[in-house]
């Protein structure tokens, strides 16, 4: 047991895929904390690097062209039951490096201990095996139960996820199910190995709204029942405002800002994280107010912009954003920005909550 | 207000093999099924419902993607279900149409000038180099950077791509624009962007969009009017703002309830109606109310009888036997 | 459904008429006849040999009379060999095609396979290059120089075989290799490439995230998924395979029905053309009619799924 | 609240009161894609050339025609001069493919031959293209009964003999002046597409409910337009394979075809001949089977080599 | 890759290149009195009656026993008949049989004959080798009768003694000349006079008629089970024989196996045990199987080994009744004058043919009929006694003779068309032979090779300028290969005719004294290669591949093989 009660923290990963054209920097010395039984949302547009983080978490990255080029992804040891693998000393006493671990040992953490819930449901599932199979075949294979009993516990999982008639439908295809059923069960199969993290990238961007929301709903009450850490991932600051508890805003590889829920919606430290606040309609807003967007792309990761990856596309961009890159300053109680707006000399800019 | 499109009855069956590989054409599939709706030049009409009840289809029927199975067409006057292949083709270029892909919806073996040139192509529109002019021109409408023109869709992002989508649909000097799902498959901090762009498209060339979402925040900010839609059958029609105000038909009322708000003090306390279980299969949809088997608020009478679309008064009309 | 097989099985058995008819009368119009010989015959003696295989009958006839004699399932007396008839002659020849065929295919696939998954897995490495070099070599070098080159190998450099003919099983070993060489790398080829879309897929990303070990990816996640292009090859390869190769059984001297493709047009014996083309034509279209039953065992999608038929 | 850390600066660079004004935007940057702009073709070409197995397939193919054209003729022997005297010579210096059964020189008739099989292979890819893949197209985008129909043409040609197709196709070209050589390409023509048309019609079935299939119909686009700008490029993968699968046989369906008439006459003979003809000798004179084969193996292999490397460079999504 | 790909290809070809030199002889276990031979080719039938070739023959020969039996001389010797008279016009023959009986047990008597031969002959059995009963009195007439209930009358002619037909039911129906009854019992010679005697009545004095009754299709069958069972051929269960071995098994395309026969008359003298034969129709598997020990003596032998195979002593080359010749069309120019057809005759090196080419010990042919048929004075050949009519690769005849024509050098001679069937032989030959005219003569012929039912119809109907053409002996007599350039002969397919050959030939057929009847047929040929409506190229050998252990093999010059004497040694 490491005494922060942290349950991963990822440290200064760099990935990156060597491709014909050049070095792709998808994720750039990438620290994060993950506490045990907490919800942390990460949130950045297609492009950011917030599923490489977690394949690379996972060592699911393809290679080639994908390198895990540096860092560690320490997980708490104990968890893991791989007392020898653990520190001895240190700020990660008591944590195993992920990223150093043999194939085979890094086989048995996942799903075992990461479970993961993919965006699409759809290609997620092998479309010609049953569903029952795949329920149970990650406990089949860590050994945690035998066939009857694996098969005995989906129809549990199945049934806490909301799957009307588990027993039955365990024998079905994924076709037969809705993509919301899908979702459910991606979700119960994530879950049943009972782990000690799941991370769910963009569970519900695929969804109608409804289904979406009756996802949101899910997995509000799971996290309330179930004894696991969360990390969801998400382009839209709304899916992760119910849930997360901390939140991660990524761009280019790196995280922008990094806050208390609350914090980052009511003081966001950053212009990106203001953007995507304003960029999306309010219900209650009045009729035919124009949105307010983020101009521009995200930029090309093989020529990213010197400076300030946002800088191109910042309102607020000084000559120093351009220049140079700035560094990810403490704004408050756990809260982080990566913007030079909060340099004591930087100009005041309206609706930003300056701490610096 | 000049009615620029009118959909009268229109029902949309498909046929389909169920059971096996040998089955044919074993049972329908009504994915439109009765919908009748006008569209006033100028007007942004939204049309909001979950997959598969049916939005997608209409927008496609409309561009003549698919041929109706029963109802009709009127687009100025002009029954397109009647036109011959050749006419049709002639109105096409005034009918366009906007995917919800971006990624499946280029070709991507044809550059990004081809891609945007390829209307004026067909119909034989202008030199060579004036085809060019106008890809340029269009490049740059969309906020694309004209030196483009030889990329490929891969290259790009996809806010971008849905740019392209748009000056390919904008190449005709459409009047008319089916948007199915334009933003759907884009990040949120692009959405606001294509959304934008399609207002300024609408001010300055005086577009009339069919607008078609799931996400009813969108539609509700970007359409005049909005239809409901569940199941092949329009639910409920009002006025954007008013539907938000007032929404009468419970199956809106549960649509509202689901969008989420970026703002953690709201979501954590939020009560939401979830609907239960999956929409049903429009193959055999549930007798009586299509919604009654989702419904909170169903009664005996609903799986008897079909909840006529009433008028509520200004143009707001529901179809449900317990609104007054 | 059982509307549904009673049509195709009608399409099957109309596709079997027409190519019936078709050779029926591509056939009359080739130069000579059953009784053309280097020596000429008398000129009453094909007149008695016309008369008793009614080939003096106008054409037409011979078509009714053909015809009624199929639905009957009756193909007739082969012209060439006097006592034999059509039937005899499928009868004795198909089931030592079909059991080479059958060795064949299972080599194709047996072989086929695993070397497409080796292939797809060193994407890029020494095996892959290997395997896409045997897949080349096995398209490029035509069956006839395979027999011999194998032959001469295994039966008359290092012994471990009979040379040719019939009857044991070690004689099944190399025409069986023969007949399944091009098989072999088409599967490969074909279960490389799908192997690397299917490795693709996100549905193999989450069973590995579940922690499966690579074999379970692979075996239990891919492969059923790769099979469904192959078993799209496989039927008209099972049916091409299963009535034997003319080139295969000349050199292994096979007593199969293979031969008769060749040999009964060659002799212009006309019974036995038609025969042998049903027969083929048949094999085929049931085949193609197994590949769609064993598409919907092995993807269930298409057992269920409601497919849209705009 | 906790104190904002120091602000660490790039070594050498101390920010001054003009680095924090607002800057300039910069529209073009905004929208800015890297690499070099260019063409359909010229980005074709470029990937092609950075393919090494590629690059070497082309380099051989030239070298193949330039051989078949150019060889022949610098040759000292022809590929018709015989030498009763010297058959069967095992290759040396002076004939290094070695003497056939009549004492002509085995590597001028394997350059000779090239012409043919070359031409044969060519010509079969070509009709392959133009027959297999139009056909299936058309039946795969028209569907429903049309393609009911199509397909069950294909079943009826796969089952009529073509052994008796084509020896009706020697006594309909007899004495009528056709180049021999097109009598094989027409009976190449008759039969090598339909596994093609099959592939094809797979694979369209499956691209014509793609988006930016129905997106070139929102705009207008006639049938054809759709199925050979839009839905036939995207087949290229398979059909490029199946080409190269398909050629080699032809090659050798030639030598058949001229076995029972159908083709150039001797004492011309292509590499499929000299490969079947030498497969009789193959026991005491196996180099003349050895060389045409191998000359026929190397082919396949450019082939393949530039195939794959052609498929993947007019591919533009695999550029990166 | 490339350089993989070399080596493989080295090394593939150096196993195969060994693999080919190294077979080992096949070493059999002393002396089981078995033997396995490949037949080459599935027999078309096993019933005699309607047999028609080599294969069918050689099957035909260990299962029955004829009349006589040829001895390895080729020479008549009593079978079932253990002796015989013949009339002094030569045309009645009375036979006398033994004591032999058939596989069933009942004796085999004269009966046998008369209904097998009958049979043979019957129109509606339309047995292929019918027209080699046709030297009997009255064979041709029933074989062209017309059957009407249970009768066989003639078919009626009109006034100009055309052959009437009638429409009926679509097809032409021969028209019966019901006054013209044709009774087999009465009118056709044939006839058992008692279970012991066979009286055979001729058509003419037939010199080689003995010869014929070794052949497969006047062996008699068993009436008792033929009669009652028209597919008594079918399968082995009523297949009753007669001869030297009995037929055990027969899958088809496969192999036949053959017993000694323990009921055979002569049984001593037979002293295999068991014969297998196999169908194997590629040349180099047959080889193959001979290198491997799978069969002891094969009917082909790859041309490109023969050499290396002759002199290791692996085959044997065996004389052979057939020429090997190209056929002009006479009807068409250039080749309608004589000088023409001379020159290009002369322009071939057959010498360069037969050693280069087909290796094969084959003769180069300077006239028509083969080596090997026996003339009137006991020991003679007829070749040697009819010696040769031209020089081989006499070019400067040739050129003067095409000068003449009017070709001087070839020029003007018009390209032509050299016609063959598919055979890699064939094809050899005929380029060598293009390249010689081309070389001596300067007259191009292009090459066009034909699938074979083409190629026959094509030569059958002169549609062709010169063409290949080969002709095997039926019998051994000068007569089975002259008689085919008979005006509108049904084997004389160039057009050719001559009024004198015809007389000749007639005369010849109709001559009794042999000396008299030869010395016509010498004439006649005499007349063949005067005017040339042919090329002979070479007379054709029979190599065999046989192991040293078949001991008393014996293959005819018509091909026809009988195991009755052969052992294994």
């Amino acid at each position: 047991m490491n005494e922060n009660n942290v349950l991963m923290r990822i440290q200064d990963l760099t990935t990156n895929f060597h491709t014909y054209a050049g070095v792709v920097h998808a994720v750039d010395k990438m620290t994060l904390t993950v506490p045990k039984d907490s919800v942390v949302g990460i949130v950045g547009e297609s492009g950011s690097g917030k599923s490489v983080t977690m394949m690379s978490v996972m060592r699911l990255i393809p290679n080639p062209p994908g390198r895990i080029e540096g860092g560690h992804v320490w997980f708490d040891g104990a968890a893991l039951g791989m007392p020898d693998r653990m520190e001895k000393d240190g700020p990660n006493k008591g944590m195993v490096d992920l990223l150093s671990l043999p194939g085979d040992a890094m086989m048995k953490v996942r799903g075992r201990h990461i479970g993961m819930i993919f965006q699409d449901p759809m290609v997620s599932l092998n479309p010609v095996l049953t569903i029952g199979l795949q329920m149970t075949e990650s406990m089949v294979a860590h050994g945690l139960a035998t066939n009857e009993e694996a098969w005995k516990r989906a129809v549990e999982m199945l049934a806490l996820v909301g799957i009307p008639n588990p027993e039955e439908r365990m024998r079905d295809y994924p076709h037969q199910y809705s993509g919301g059923m899908r979702q459910r069960v991606m979700i119960a199969m994530a879950l049943s190995c009972s782990p000690e993290l799941v991370i769910a990238d963009e569970p519900t961007t695929s969804l109608d709204v409804t289904v979406q929301a009756q996802i949101l709903e899910l997995m509000k009450e799971l996290k309330a029942k179930l004894k696991s850490s969360i990390i969801i991932i998400s382009h839209d600051l709304s899916i992760v405002a119910g849930i997360a508890d901390k939140v991660v805003v990524m761009y280019a590889g790196r995280i922008l800002e990094e806050a208390d829920v609350y914090d980052l919606y009511e003081k966001p430290g950053h212009p990106y994280t203001m953007g995507l606040m304003k960029s999306v309609p309010r219900l209650d807003a009045e009729n035919r107010e124009r949105l307010v967007p983020i101009e521009g792309s995200p930029p090309d990761l093989l020529a990213p912009p010197v400076g300030c990856k946002f800088a191109p596309r910042c309102k607020y961009a000084m000559n120093i954003c351009r220049e140079q890159e700035p560094p990810l300053v403490t704004v408050g109680e756990g809260h982080r920005a990566r913007c030079f707006l909060h340099h004591p000399t930087a100009p005041a800019v309206p609706g930003f909550v300056k701490v610096g | 207000m000049e009615t620029i499109l009118k959909v009268e009855h229109l029902k949309k069956y498909f046929a389909i093999n169920v059971g096996g590989p040998f089955a044919r054409h074993m049972a329908s599939l009504k994915a439109v099924d009765d919908v009748s709706f006008e569209v006033g030049r100028g007007e942004t009409l939204g049309l909001v419902g979950e997959t598969g009840c049916g939005k997608t289809t209409v927008g496609r029927t409309i561009v003549g993607l698919y041929a109706p199975t029963a109802g009709t067409i009127t687009y100025c006057d002009e029954n397109l279900c009647a036109l011959s292949r050749e006419a049709m083709r002639k109105v096409r270029s005034k009918l366009q149409m906007i995917f919800q892909d971006p990624y499946a919806s280029l070709n991507p073996r044809m550059t990004v000038g081809n891609i945007i040139e390829e209307p004026m192509d067909i119909f034989n529109i202008g030199t060579m180099a004036e085809r060019r002019e106008r890809v340029q021109e269009l490049l740059r409408t969309v906020g694309l950077n004209p030196e483009h023109t030889n990329r490929f869709p891969h290259e790009f992002s996809g806010g971008q791509r849905q740019r392209i989508g748009i000056a390919r649909a904008l190449a005709m000097n459409p009047e008319f624009i089916v948007a199915d799902e334009p933003i759907s498959a884009l990040d949120v901090s692009i959405q606001a962007q294509i959304v934008n762009m399609l207002e300024d498209l609408q001010q300055n060339l005086g577009l009339t969009y069919l607008f078609i979402a799931h996400d009813l925040a969108m539609v509700k900010h970007i359409s005049d009017r909005v239809l409901v839609a569940y199941l092949g059958k329009i639910v409920e029609v009002d006025e954007s703002n008013d539907i938000y105000k007032h929404p009468l038909h419970p199956y809106t009322k549960a649509l509202l309830s689901a969008v989420p708000i970026p703002d953690p003090r709201i979501e954590m306390q939020r009560q939401r109606i979830v609907l239960k279980g999956d929409l049903p299969s429009p193959v055999n949809p549930p007798s009586g109310c299509h919604f009654r088997t989702r419904c909170p608020i169903a009664q005996p009478i609903c799986a008897e009888q079909e909840p006529e679309l009433r008028d509520m008064g200004s143009g707001h009309m529901v179809s449900c036997h317990f609104v007054s | 459904m059982f509307k549904f097989i009673l049509q195709r099985v009608l399409s099957m058995i109309l596709v079997i008429l027409i190519v019936a008819s078709a050779t029926f009368f591509m056939m009359r119009l080739l130069p000579s006849g059953p009784f053309s010989r280097e020596k000429k015959l008398p000129a009453q003696i094909i007149k008695n040999l016309e008369a008793r295989y009614h080939l003096d009958d106008p054409l037409w006839k011979q078509y009714v009379d053909y015809m009624g004699n199929l639905l009957r399932f009756n193909l007739g007396p082969s012209f060439k060999y006097t006592d034999r008839t059509v039937n005899n002659i499928i009868n004795d020849g198909f089931p030592v095609s079909a059991i080479l065929g059958v060795v064949a295919v299972i080599l194709a696939v047996g072989i086929g396979i695993p070397l497409g998954i080796w292939g797809a897995l060193k994407q890029n490495g020494w095996q892959d290059n290997l395997v896409m070099f045997i897949a080349l070599l096995g398209v490029s070098v035509p069956n006839f120089i395979m027999a011999v080159l194998l032959m001469f190998i295994f039966a008359l450099g290092l012994h471990l075989v009979p040379a040719a003919g019939w009857g044991s099983v070690r004689q099944v070993i190399l025409p069986a290799f023969t007949l399944a060489g091009y098989p072999i790398a088409f599967i490969a080829r074909l279960v490389r490439s799908s192997m690397l879309e299917v490795l693709r897929q996100e549905y193999i990303t989450t069973a590995r995230a579940k922690g499966l070990s690579e074999r379970l990816v692979i075996f239990r996640h891919a492969l059923r998924n790769i099979l469904i292009p192959v078993v799209t090859v496989l039927g008209p390869l099972i049916a091409a395979v299963f009535t034997g190769s003319f080139v295969v059984e000349k050199i292994f001297a096979i007593p199969g029905l293979g031969r008769y493709y060749v040999t009964s047009i060659n002799d212009r014996d006309y019974t036995v053309i038609l025969g042998v083309t049903i027969f083929y034509s048949a094999l085929l279209v049931f085949m193609n009619f197994l590949v769609d039953l064993t598409y919907a065992w092995l993807d269930p999608r298409i057992r269920y799924v409601e497919r849209k038929v705009s | 609240m906790a104190a904002p850390t120091t602000w660490q600066f790039k070594e050498g660079v101390t920010p001054d009161a003009g680095s924090f004004v607002p800057a300039p935007k910069n529209s073009g940057e905004l929208e800015q894609i890297t690499g070099r702009p260019t063409t359909y073709w010229s980005d074709a070409i470029r990937r092609i050339r950075r393919n090494k197995l590629a690059v070497v397939g082309f380099w051989i193919i030239i070298a193949l025609f330039v051989i078949a054209i150019f060889g022949p003729m610098v040759s000292p022997y022809s590929y018709e001069d015989q030498d009763l005297e010297n058959t069967f010579q095992s290759p040396t210096l002076q004939h290094p493919f070695g003497t056939d059964q009549l004492g002509r020189d085995q590597m001028t008739r394997v350059m000779y031959g090239s012409r043919i099989s070359l031409a044969v292979g060519i010509v079969c890819a070509a009709l392959n293209f133009l027959i297999g893949v139009t056909y299936g197209g058309i039946s795969a985008y028209f569907g429903g009964r049309v393609d009911d129909i199509m397909m069950r043409i294909v079943d009826i040609l796969y089952g009529i003999p073509t052994l008796i197709i084509v020896i009706l196709l020697t006594v309909l070209f007899k004495d009528k002046g056709v180049s021999p050589l097109v009598n094989v390409f027409i009976a190449i023509g008759l039969t090598y597409w339909l596994p093609m048309a099959r592939i094809v019609r797979g694979e369209i079935l499956s691209l014509k409910e793609r988006e930016f299939a129905l997106a070139a119909k929102t705009i207008g686009a006639p049938n054809n337009r759709i199925l050979f700008k839009h839905l036939i490029p995207n087949a290229m993968g398979p059909i490029i394979v199946t080409v190269t699968l398909e050629v080699p046989s032809a090659i050798f369906t030639e030598a058949f075809l001229s076995y029972i008439g159908l083709g150039v006459s001797a004492p011309v003979a292509s590499w499929g001949v000299l490969a079947s003809d030498g497969t009789e000798a193959i026991r005491s004179f196996p180099y003349l089977v050895l060389f045409p084969a191998l000359a026929i193996c190397l082919t396949m292999f450019a082939f393949n080599f530039l195939g794959d490397g052609l498929r993947d460079a007019l591919d533009p999504r695999l550029r990166q | 890759m490339r350089k993989a790909l070399s080596l493989v290809l080295i090394a593939v070809f150096l196993v195969s290149f060994f693999g080919g030199v190294s077979v080992v002889p096949s070493v059999k276990a002393a002396v089981a009195q078995e033997v396995t031979y490949n037949l080459g080719t599935e027999p078309a039938t096993i019933d005699p009656a309607v047999s028609q070739g080599i294969p069918e023959a050689n099957v035909m020969l260990q299962t029955f026993d004829g009349l006589t039996r040829l001895d390895n001389k080729n020479m008549p010797q009593p079978a079932i008949a253990k002796s015989w008279t013949i009339s002094k016009d030569r045309k009645t023959y009375i036979f006398t049989l033994r004591d032999a009986f058939w596989t069933n047990g009942t004796p085999v008597t004269a009966y046998d004959f008369e209904y097998a031969w009958k049979r043979a002959l019957s129109p509606e059995l339309a047995a292929v080798y019918a027209y080699q009963l046709y030297y009997i009195y009255g064979g041709e007439a029933f074989n062209t009768s017309i059957k009407v209930g249970s009768k066989y009358y003639v078919q009626a002619v009109d006034a100009k003694g055309n052959p009437l037909t009638k429409k009926e039911g679509g097809k032409d129906v021969p028209v019966a000349d019901l006054k013209k009854e044709i009774d087999p019992s009465k009118n056709v010679g044939v006839k058992a006079l008692t279970a012991k005697t066979l009286k055979v009545y001729l058509q003419s004095p037939t010199a080689y008629f003995l010869n014929l009754t070794a052949f497969p299709t006047l062996m008699p069958v068993c009436k008792a089970v033929v009669s009652t069972n028209d597919k008594w051929a079918a399968d082995l269960t009523n297949y009753v024989t007669n001869g030297p071995f009995k037929l055990t098994q027969w899958s088809h395309n496969d192999k036949m196996t053959f017993v000694k026969n323990p009921t055979y008359w002569d049984k001593n003298a037979v002293k295999l045990t068991k014969i297998t034969y196999l169908m194997v129709t590629d040349e180099s598997t047959a080889l193959s199987m001979f290198q491997s020990g799978q069969m002891d003596v094969g009917s082909t032998v790859p041309l490109s080994e023969l050499p290396k195979l002759v002199a290791s002593g692996d085959a044997q080359i065996l004389p052979y009744l057939g020429t090997y010749y190209y056929q002009m069309n006479v009807t068409k120019k250039p080749f309608n004058d004589v000088r023409v057809r001379k020159a290009l005759n002369l322009a071939i090196d057959r010498k360069a043919i037969v050693t280069s080419i087909t290796k094969g010990g084959q003769v180069p042919a300077l006239a028509y009929v083969p080596n090997g048929i026996a003339d009137a004075a006991a020991g003679s050949d007829f070749r040697t006694v009819g010696g040769t009519f031209y020089k081989d690769d006499d070019i400067a005849t040739a050129k003067a003779l095409l000068a003449q024509a009017g070709y001087p050098n070839g020029k003007g001679f018009p390209t032509f068309t050299l016609l063959f069937n598919t055979s890699n032989a064939h094809q050899s030959i005929a380029e060598a032979i293009q390249q010689m005219w081309k070389k001596n003569l300067g007259i191009t012929c292009t090459l066009k090779v034909e699938e074979w039912g083409v190629y026959l119809d094509d030569r059958n109907n002169l549609n062709y300028q010169v063409a290949r053409a080969g002709w095997i002996g039926d019998y051994m007599d000068p007569n089975t290969f002259l008689d085919m350039w008979l005006t509108n002969g049904g084997n004389n397919g160039t057009g050719w005719s001559n009024k004198t050959y015809d007389a000749l030939i007639a005369k010849a057929k109709a001559t009794v004294d042999p000396k008299a009847r030869m010395a016509t047929l010498h004439a006649a040929e005499k007349i063949l290669m005067t005017e040339y409506p042919i090329i002979p190229i070479y007379f054709y050998t029979n190599p065999v591949l046989i192991t040293k252990h078949v001991k008393n093999f014996y293959q005819s010059t018509l091909g026809f093989v009988d195991w009755k004497n052969a052992y294994m040694g």
